[in-house]
């Protein structure tokens, strides 16, 4: 974990409203693992205050990638960045994946890890997928958004050699239907030996109810608002379950990726 | 070659030397070594440790955080460890820091201050307290003993009593006349006091219709509150004797030097250190740039010296 | 073809009815006429008058404006043209306006309030008075009625008495507890509240060491005060029962749903109209495409309906 | 005055800190007169908050020239925007020139008007000159600065036919001194039939002395932080003395040009 005021942008693309940023950050490169991710500030002043942060997406030869959707200011501000000039990171944070899930003495050790991904979700899975399958694991990517428009990335993760699977709601490209009856799908028709997952709350808690129903270990990446990133301010806490005992837990020190059977889902009380 | 003379930061507090003025609040701090990726807390004039209550707080349900323009709403709860595990497990490791390490106690009543403080009284390794009677987070709709001079009185009253190391009480700024809080505050005995805490605030997501924090209201800190906080620290050092610690809104060291020439012995950094972790730092650097760009010796010297003729 | 089904914006205050909740706020509206040339004054809500005291005002020297950061500092200090050069050069031309025009009465004391009013009552084309007793750039040291329930009862008594027309009394957020101001202002009679007025704030050039506006201390509007003003109007709606009118830095549509879902009953719209003179109706504009896309027929039905289980 | 809130920036130039940029809005441009001046946005969101005032520096078929110093966040922003963007501005405003004063009956009516710019002040300046010129008077510019890279516009005014004089305080181009200095001297030496003057305060107080020793008409444009620009929030007053009673009157509307005469440099009380 460190700060890096002047990242430089070596590259720049875009899908509408998501976009990928190649940053020149070699301490932090070396440092990543795949879930971690990165505070980025997005204007100098106050407006906005809070850093926003980005899952690692990429990384090659001191550099790392991110991927992101516009979703409002924040993002929007970063869009509007340009190759040549420099951001304000601070990372690698959080913990990452355990990339080994669901290999030892697990029952279907050696059958593929399903890698679910909704939406910008995606993000952090792709640097997920690829260093797995460097260590040699066979790796099934489910990819799913609202419309093709919402699954840019389909050509170039399939042009990487994985195995991926596209689903849309409305029909548009791939799968017909939500990602997680894709899921289902998949599960039913052949073994897999783990399921990750990042996107949307109901995905998640959709993903991590089959993964169970099957009896597949899981896990998944969660978000908040995070005020600092490196667990100093307490605000970006979730529900977990630990020992057995429940209690809020920060997601950008314990987190973001937790196992699917310790996130409480609803809160009683 | 041009010999730059050294330019002396330290700020006095009586009580309390300080090799600059420039601490980090409470709650925007961790307890310590979650900065220590980012800064040497060695360099910082000191830093206060998050609010601790007695025993470990569960704290708010999320969502905690909303952002407001220029401004950040929190309703963390002081969620916390406790003062066993604090002295056990994170002391012992602040104790290797050279800089001044204040703890912010937290307290449901006066029992629970006095409780705080005797059994921090029985570990070395802290400078002074930090009274927090401040925190809009706590009891429903933000009600705080800060808010009134009577029940601030009783507090102090108490904690000074039983304390064997100086006290800073933190006032709230969600009250008609800062000023006689303090002068109460300064009455029962406290050593200094600091202000602001946070604005009672709220925000509402108008899709859902519901508060962007869970707990309803929240309390506003950063750059937005500056002005206010400012205007609260010289009414207060305009009306007590005592060192005033001034902070809200906090971000460069033209800011933190706004609080010094308005009536404040030292300030704070909160909200704009977990945007920038070395915002202190950079402050400390930016003060003593002003010293000498001012040909001043001792920062010091500018502290209340504000012209309002 | 799609035929757009109509949206009722309008809002009943009881005594006053808008054809939509978006009033222009005193002192940011100039007398009115200044913003001819942005817009059709009859498109708004109404409008709030620029203070008026009874003799013309001088105001503060300057420097009477300093920005910080979403905020500004104004220490205008109420200088007016008096209600008798109101009445025969502005007034008039105001009539024509198809709009509910308000005008802020400003006193140094109860007596005055009351002369500015029966004044006023002498004249036609004012839907209704709003007490300013809350402006914090007259007296020295930002003081004012509104800091006390019982200096707020006794001015609104007192106006209630001889006025012929609604009172809105408009409330100081420089309180420990606004909703006990606004429950004596319906105590004494008031037809509603407007709250907040600006804040007491400071800002300092750190150069020469003098405050950034003359006065000293000066009142803070626009975004940066907004969340504490929201909670206020939250806490004050859930307390009294006469229409709440909320305003501190409302600048768009969703601003203004913001204040609506937590209790007030319309608002209004201040600094944000003088960066964007248009700013008003872009938020009437607003609250109807929010109606559409939630399907309501009455603005009114969000009023007060927030969720804060 | 009217707000165009999509301005086209048609061009930009620049010298070390100042800026010039060419925004096209016919209908603002048809209206203006030397010395009005235009509020424009220079963010949206509330970093800053205000729109920031500039004097119309030059006009040319629908289009409005705007000549500026950068001084802090808002003149900084302004000076990252890029031909193709849009500005949102309202103008024009305020009362301009007297573009006749000490022509009619006076003393040294038909001598040049002597036309005196400290640094950004000759924004305003530039316009009147080319102004007064159409209508056949002959005008001399009086431009001072610090150093010769405070005056980057003395090619272009000298360009444009007209009598220049320029002066810098460190000697580096020019007249070595104040600008109010070689006013001295240039009244001294010639006759003027009137002083126009934008700058720093403590240089329109001088010009004003000089010029009312020299028994010359003079006009100053003042500045203050504006809240509004259009006369509606009584921010930007300034003492001034009116039929000899001395009020607070607001920059904005009444000014930003005033007879030297009316100015109140020290208020008592
Ligand atoms: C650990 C972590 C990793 C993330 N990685 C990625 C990524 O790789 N790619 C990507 O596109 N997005 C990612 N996000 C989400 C991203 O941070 C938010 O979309 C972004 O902060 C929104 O900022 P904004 O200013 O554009 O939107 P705002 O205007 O601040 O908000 C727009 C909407 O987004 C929601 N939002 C804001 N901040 C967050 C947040 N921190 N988490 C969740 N929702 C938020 C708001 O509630 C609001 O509904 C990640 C979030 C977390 C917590
Ligand atoms: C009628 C009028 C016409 C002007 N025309 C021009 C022009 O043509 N070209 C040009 O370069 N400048 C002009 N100015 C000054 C220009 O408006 C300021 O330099 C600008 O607003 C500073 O904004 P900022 O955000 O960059 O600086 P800030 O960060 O806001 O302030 C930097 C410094 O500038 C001072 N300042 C800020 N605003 C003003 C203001 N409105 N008037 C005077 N000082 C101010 C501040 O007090 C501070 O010392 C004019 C000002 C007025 C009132
Ligand atoms: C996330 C967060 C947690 C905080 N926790 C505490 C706390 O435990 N005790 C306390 O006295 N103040 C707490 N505060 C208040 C700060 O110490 C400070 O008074 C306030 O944020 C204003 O300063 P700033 O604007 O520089 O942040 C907290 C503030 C924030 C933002
Ligand atoms: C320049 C200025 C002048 C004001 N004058 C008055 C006034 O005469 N009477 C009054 O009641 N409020 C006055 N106010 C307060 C506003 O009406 C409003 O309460 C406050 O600015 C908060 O709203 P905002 O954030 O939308 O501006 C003034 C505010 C400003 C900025
Ligand atoms: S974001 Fe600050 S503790 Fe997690
Ligand atoms: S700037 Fe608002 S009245 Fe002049």
């Amino acid at each position: 974990m460190r700060l890096d005021p002047t990242a430089k942008i070596t590259n720049k693309e875009r899908w509408g409203g998501y976009h990928l940023l190649i940053l020149e950050s070699p301490d932090i490169a070396r440092e990543a693992v795949p879930g971690q991710f990165l505070m980025i500030r997005v204007a100098y002043g106050s407006r906005p205050l809070l850093r926003r942060p980005f899952g690692v997406h990429s990384r090659s030869d001191g550099s790392l990638g991110i991927f992101f959707k516009i979703e409002g200011e924040g993002t929007n501000l970063l869009a509007g960045k340009n190759p040549g000039e420099t951001l304000d990171l601070i990372g690698p944070l959080g913990k990452g994946f355990n990339l080994g899930l669901g290999e030892e003495g697990e029952a279907h050790s050696g059958a593929p890890a399903l890698v679910v991904g909704g939406g910008r979700g995606i993000a952090p899975l792709a640097f997920l997928a690829a260093e797995m399958r460097k260590n040699g694991r066979t790796v099934k990517i489910l990819y799913g958004g609202r419309s093709r428009t919402d699954i840019p990335l389909k050509d170039r993760l399939k042009a990487e050699g994985g195995d991926l699977v596209c689903a849309t709601d409305d029909g548009s490209f791939g799968f017909s239907g939500l990602v997680t009856d894709l899921l289902d799908k998949e599960i039913q028709k052949s073994p897999a030996s783990a399921v990750y997952a990042c996107g949307p709350e109901p995905m998640l808690e959709t993903v991590n109810r089959i993964a169970a129903a099957a009896g597949l270990p899981c896990e998944l990446s969660l978000e908040a608002r995070m005020g600092c990133g490196f667990g100093a301010c307490w605000g970006c806490v979730r529900r977990i379950r630990k020992n057995g005992a429940e209690s809020w837990v920060k997601i950008c020190e314990d987190g973001p990726v937790f196992s699917g059977g310790d996130v409480v889902w609803t809160v009683k009380g | 070659m041009t010999v730059r003379s050294a330019v002396d930061l330290s700020v006095d507090l009586g009580f309390l030397r300080l090799k600059n003025p420039v601490l980090a609040a409470s709650g925007t701090f961790g307890y310590g070594p979650e900065f220590e990726p980012f800064l040497d807390p060695g360099r910082l004039g000191g830093f206060v440790v998050k609010g601790l209550h007695f025993d470990p707080r569960p704290g708010n349900p999320p969502p905690r955080l909303a952002e407001t323009p220029s401004g950040l709403i929190n309703a963390v709860g002081l969620q916390g460890v406790g003062v066993a595990s604090f002295c056990e497990k994170t002391l012992p490791r602040l104790r290797g820091y050279k800089t001044a390490v204040i703890v912010n106690v937290c307290g449901a009543d006066t029992e629970e201050y006095v409780r705080v403080v005797e059994y921090l009284d029985g570990h070395e390794g802290i400078a002074a307290y930090e009274l927090n009677i401040s925190c809009p987070n706590v009891k429903a709709g933000g009600a705080c003993p800060a808010q009134s001079p009577a029940a601030t009185r009783k507090v102090v009253a108490a904690v000074k009593k039983r304390s064997r190391r100086p006290v800073i009480t933190k006032l709230s700024p969600n009250v008609t006349d800062v000023a006689a809080v303090a002068a109460a505050a300064e009455e029962a005995g406290t050593d200094a006091v600091s202000l602001v805490n946070t604005f009672l605030a709220m925000a509402v997501d108008v899709e859902t219709r519901r508060p962007k924090v869970a707990n309803v209201y929240g309390g506003l800190s950063g750059p937005a509150i500056r002005p206010i906080a400012l205007r609260m620290v010289h009414q207060t050092a305009s009306r007590v004797r005592i060192p005033v610690i001034g902070l809200g809104g906090i971000a460069t060291a033209s800011d933190a030097l706004e609080f010094l020439i308005a009536g404040a012995r030292a300030v704070q950094v909160g909200t704009a250190g977990l945007v920038d972790p070395r915002a202190a730092l950079d402050i400390i650097d930016g003060l003593e740039e002003y010293c000498r760009r001012h040909s001043l010796q001792r920062l010091s010297e500018i502290c209340g010296t504000i012209d309002v003729r």
